[in-house]
């Protein structure tokens, strides 16, 4: 499950999303999308506002990571 | 009689060693006396009482392979200390590569190095295809020495064409790659290098990425051959994933005996995990004697952008990221419409709390006095708040002015030192060269001495010129330098050790076609030589000296 | 062709960082490659799997000037992994000396590192008088590498004759041993040793000693011209004096530019400040940029003794110690006296108690099944005290048995494996080739791996493999040795660094005219290679190889 | 004044005598003797016994240390 979502640094200088997501056996995890990917991530999700993002099913990631 | 002599320096020969009272004499680009106090003759001298004399600084993650085709000294680099840079890393080469191929590869270093047409295109002219040829263009030209890596991508599209972004290889089509590396690596190649992350100006992924592992396999089975490096980009939004590459990176290393090292790996607090994760796995693999080097840079992050370009830097405020993607016109009127404002400048400042926008600096504007400012001081000087303040200069420039939020990433001291004194850490990761529009990618190697030296004792000086001399060398396996010793290569670089440090961002138009990127200056460096020849002073600046070399030989 | 190629070994490549598996390729007496897996064919194969590939071990203070000139491979330090050894330690060295004054050298020799005359008469021809036809000796004939120092004895001789030993030195004569120490130095001196405390056969001061400073400050500067090595012997019998030294070493170390050394500095529990004392100073001078190494030794140091020769050993025990003064045949008769005997074992074992004596080792004995067991597991087999046993065994073997108190001093890991482990500290100090009658001075570097990496922990295998190639090339300016890197002189040592170790003591009869000598071999080394040529390994033993060079140039 | 004095061990492996002087500033020191100076400052404070050393003054060492 994404836990939530936060505006953190690319090492180019550019701002990413940083995801941080919890999976059920309790192990925590967070995941760097550029700005085509917080995008693509927003738009899949159907999500208005980062804190939309809290709750989504993790796999949501993985087509994201893809492209 | 000397080339050069250097008196009673503060001699930090690069081992580790403490450092000593002493001189140094050069002859013929070589060290000919470390430590003592020479009596010989020499045609320069050099008082060095107050200051370090080092072993030039190595940067083994630059991107400076086309601006050195133009600028020898490969500025400012050299004037920061620097005496050798590696280049070629992310799977970028500028050879091997057809003529054909050249806008292709362009294309990629500008969209992923964010290097613009023109440091390309008519700044040089591309006399080689092969790395052979390549290499013999730098020779005798460039002020300071280069250790070239061959690019992953540039080897498969000599191979397989347009196919190289779209499939694997075939095992005629891998064989020939491998023929082709050992050319490179006979040539003077350092290793190779290639990404799992990168895309094209298309934002496809680029020609390395469809590698499958046999490919990557046999192309490090010929680096074996040589026992050189193989230098990764892994895919470093994920802990999870880039574990699963510094485990692959270990087994190639066992299995053929070479280095390898990946960047980048940056500290950040909204990933708290990440690092010591990444180093656990990092120290294992090394535990089994694999080599598996993390780049670590020395410098924060910071993150810039203007309203002109949605960012990511809006995405927790709705508002302004909904508004920020709006067409340019648009965009304009809405930022006019006191409605509009007044909905923003709420949103971003809640009850009048002006904190959300207060320390943004000002990157560059029309008004060269505003440059280095917080919209937080100046709105108070202004009678307004920042995010006011945001929206009235955007409005007045066009858009075009750049808001800079400083040390978003990799800036606690308390956590970074200790990360670059890991002694498996590789003190890297400059990237100097590339996005050069989006920040300066120089003085690192100051900024390594002023915070995590000076301010934060977090190495001594001793160690901090090993992890940038004598470490660097021994790693890349480059045969004569980063120490001070006699017969080694006389890389030299003088600096006070009370004052390097790197200068403010500035942009500067010293691009080709009169190009703007960002660029710091150095202080407190004052003598850098390279091959036993000055190439920069304080005093004096760059010289025509083109005594570097490409130091892989 | 290569040479030799070396795989699948653990490069650990002298420089400190993390030891990691590869090949190494060796040609025409050069490292060709460190690390990879290597394809081309060689002449020779070793493999290396499970072992240990490490630079060459450097000996920084040895004695082994006259035994290279009849035992080209020093032995055994050659099969214990040294491959470079610095003699000429303590003020005497075997050159520049006139041929007049060789018997008075000889003297110092014998007198001072305890050596025999046959090792220096008729074993070799003595062929030279200046340092430079002394290295013309060994040029060509040496199976390891000899970075020699000069002697400030001999230096002393040559200019003043028999007044070196009476007085200070004029002007024109400290100008005239400025002139023979320039002379050296161009001939392949790494630079100059003196001493403090020595005396010769007559128990007269060295003629070191008889030099005031303005002399040796003088022969400091010659040294300053070349930036070379002072190495010295401080009144280590008193911290206090040897505090002022490390004071003079490092205003000589500061004024001249020069590197200093001083040995021995050692840990014994009945002088607890001393150790830490004198590395408070060392470091203090080193933080102003002087260079004074100390040498610490690994090994514990054991003491032996016979009654034949009176031993400060029994000084705690008044009733033996007076006996032991008396002439050998009153002596011989007092033993054999019921009452004498009944007074003597009483004092050493009063009220029954056996403690005095139980630890002691039988160190040599006409009865070989005896060596190395203790007095105390003797006397229980035969129904005796240990005590008894002393006297009953020196009695029958007509005095001429010794005995060993082992571990005295410099014992506890504890300590000693922090003070190995220490910056500051150069491992060294072995005397190799020195007091060869008393003990065996080799094998201190398996007794680093197998007590401090090994069993104490107190240095990882790559900062033991450190201190002992990479730290003492730097410290001593050896041009290219001390690290695997492409182009470095190839000088490797092989071995298990889960098995290298010393081993026993034991007395042998290899010296000329079948001269005696303690001497320990050498466990888990596996192959020498000096200058790319193989100079033993444990299945072939020594080779013909003469590959060893002056290793100053 | 002497402190106290007891056998300890030389570099090159013979016993020496480790002399501790204990000065009216309340410094220590520790002085280590070969066997000819030994004997030269049992000689020298009349001791039969090491015992007999303690209590003599420090300045014993002086000549001792000069041979």
């Amino acid at each position: 499950m994404i836990a939530d979502a936060t505006v953190g640094p690319g090492h180019d200088g550019e701002a990413v999303l940083v995801v941080r997501v919890r999976h059920e056996n309790g192990a925590h995890d967070s995941v760097t999308l550029s700005a085509p990917a917080a995008r693509k991530l927003m738009d899949d999700c159907d999500a208005k506002d980062l804190e939309d993002l809290a709750g989504q099913p993790w796999q949501r990631l993985l087509s994201v990571l893809e492209t | 009689m000397l080339d050069i002599l250097i008196r009673n320096g503060r001699i930090i020969d690069g081992s580790g060693t403490p450092a000593f009272m002493g001189d140094i004499g050069i002859q013929d680009g070589r060290l000919q006396q470390v430590g003592g106090h020479i009596t010989a003759e020499a045609r320069r001298e050099i008082d060095a009482r107050g200051q370090v004399v080092a072993p030039g600084f190595i940067d083994p993650h630059t991107h400076f392979d086309a601006q050195l085709m133009w600028d020898a000294e490969a500025r400012p680099a050299l004037e920061h200390g620097v005496t050798t840079v590696v280049h070629g890393n992310c799977s970028l080469s500028l050879a091997p590569l057809k003529s054909e191929h050249r806008p292709r590869l362009v294309g990629m270093f500008q969209q992923i190095e964010e290097m613009p047409d023109a440091a390309f295109n008519g700044a040089f002219e591309w006399q080689w295809e092969s790395f052979g040829d390549f290499v013999k263009a730098l020779r005798g030209q460039i002020a300071l020495n280069v250790a070239p890596l061959a690019g992953h991508s540039p080897l498969r599209l000599w191979v397989m064409g347009e196919d190289a972004a779209q499939r694997a290889a075939t095992a005629d089509e891998i064989a020939q790659m491998q023929d082709l590396l050992r050319e490179c690596l006979e040539a003077g190649a350092v290793g190779l290098s290639t990404s799992y992350v990168d895309v094209d100006e298309n934002l496809a992924p680029v020609p390395s990425r469809f590698a499958h592992f046999d490919e990557l396999d046999a192309l490090s089975a010929v680096l074996g051959e040589y026992g050189r490096m193989l230098q990764v980009v892994p895919e470093f939004f994920s802990t999870d994933i880039t574990l699963a590459r510094v485990d692959q990176l270990a087994e190639l290393s066992l299995r053929h005996g070479i280095p390898t090292t990946f960047s980048p790996l940056f500290d950040s607090a909204l990933s708290p995990g990440n690092v010591t994760r990444i180093m656990d796995r990092v120290a294992e693999q090394f535990a089994r004697g694999a080599r598996v080097w993390p780049q670590v840079q020395t410098r924060p992050i910071d993150i810039s952008f203007s309203l002109e370009q949605a960012s990511l830097f809006f995405m927790a405020q709705p508002m302004w990221y909904m508004i920020q993607r709006l067409p340019r016109a648009e965009l304009l009127e809405k930022l006019q419409d006191p409605a509009t404002r007044k909905a923003l400048i709420d949103a971003a400042e809640p009850g009048g709390m002006t904190l959300a926008f207060a320390h943004l600096l000002i990157r560059d504007s029309r008004d060269a006095s505003l440059i280095g400012r917080t919209l937080g001081d100046l709105a108070k000087e202004r009678g307004t708040t920042p995010a006011t303040l945001l929206i009235d200069l955007s409005v007045e420039e066009d858009l075009n002015i750049h808001f800079l939020s400083a040390s978003m990433g990799h800036e606690d001291p308390a956590r970074v030192g200790p990360l670059l004194a890991n002694d498996l850490v590789h003190v890297g990761a400059s990237d100097a060269g590339a996005h050069i529009q989006s920040f300066a990618t120089y003085g690192d190697t100051g900024y390594l001495f002023s915070t995590f030296v000076r301010d934060g004792g977090h190495l001594s000086l001793e160690q901090a010129v090993r992890k940038i001399t004598g470490d660097t060398a021994q790693i890349w396996g480059l045969r004569d330098r980063g120490l001070l010793r006699t017969g080694m290569a006389a890389d030299v670089t003088i600096f006070d050790p009370e004052n390097i440090a790197r200068g403010e961002e500035l942009p500067v138009n010293d691009m080709p076609e009169n190009g703007m990127r960002y660029v710091r200056s150095a202080s407190g460096v004052d003598t850098v030589i390279v091959n036993g020849e000055l190439a920069w002073s304080a005093e004096g600046g760059y010289t025509a000296s083109r005594a570097g070399v490409i130091a892989s030989a």
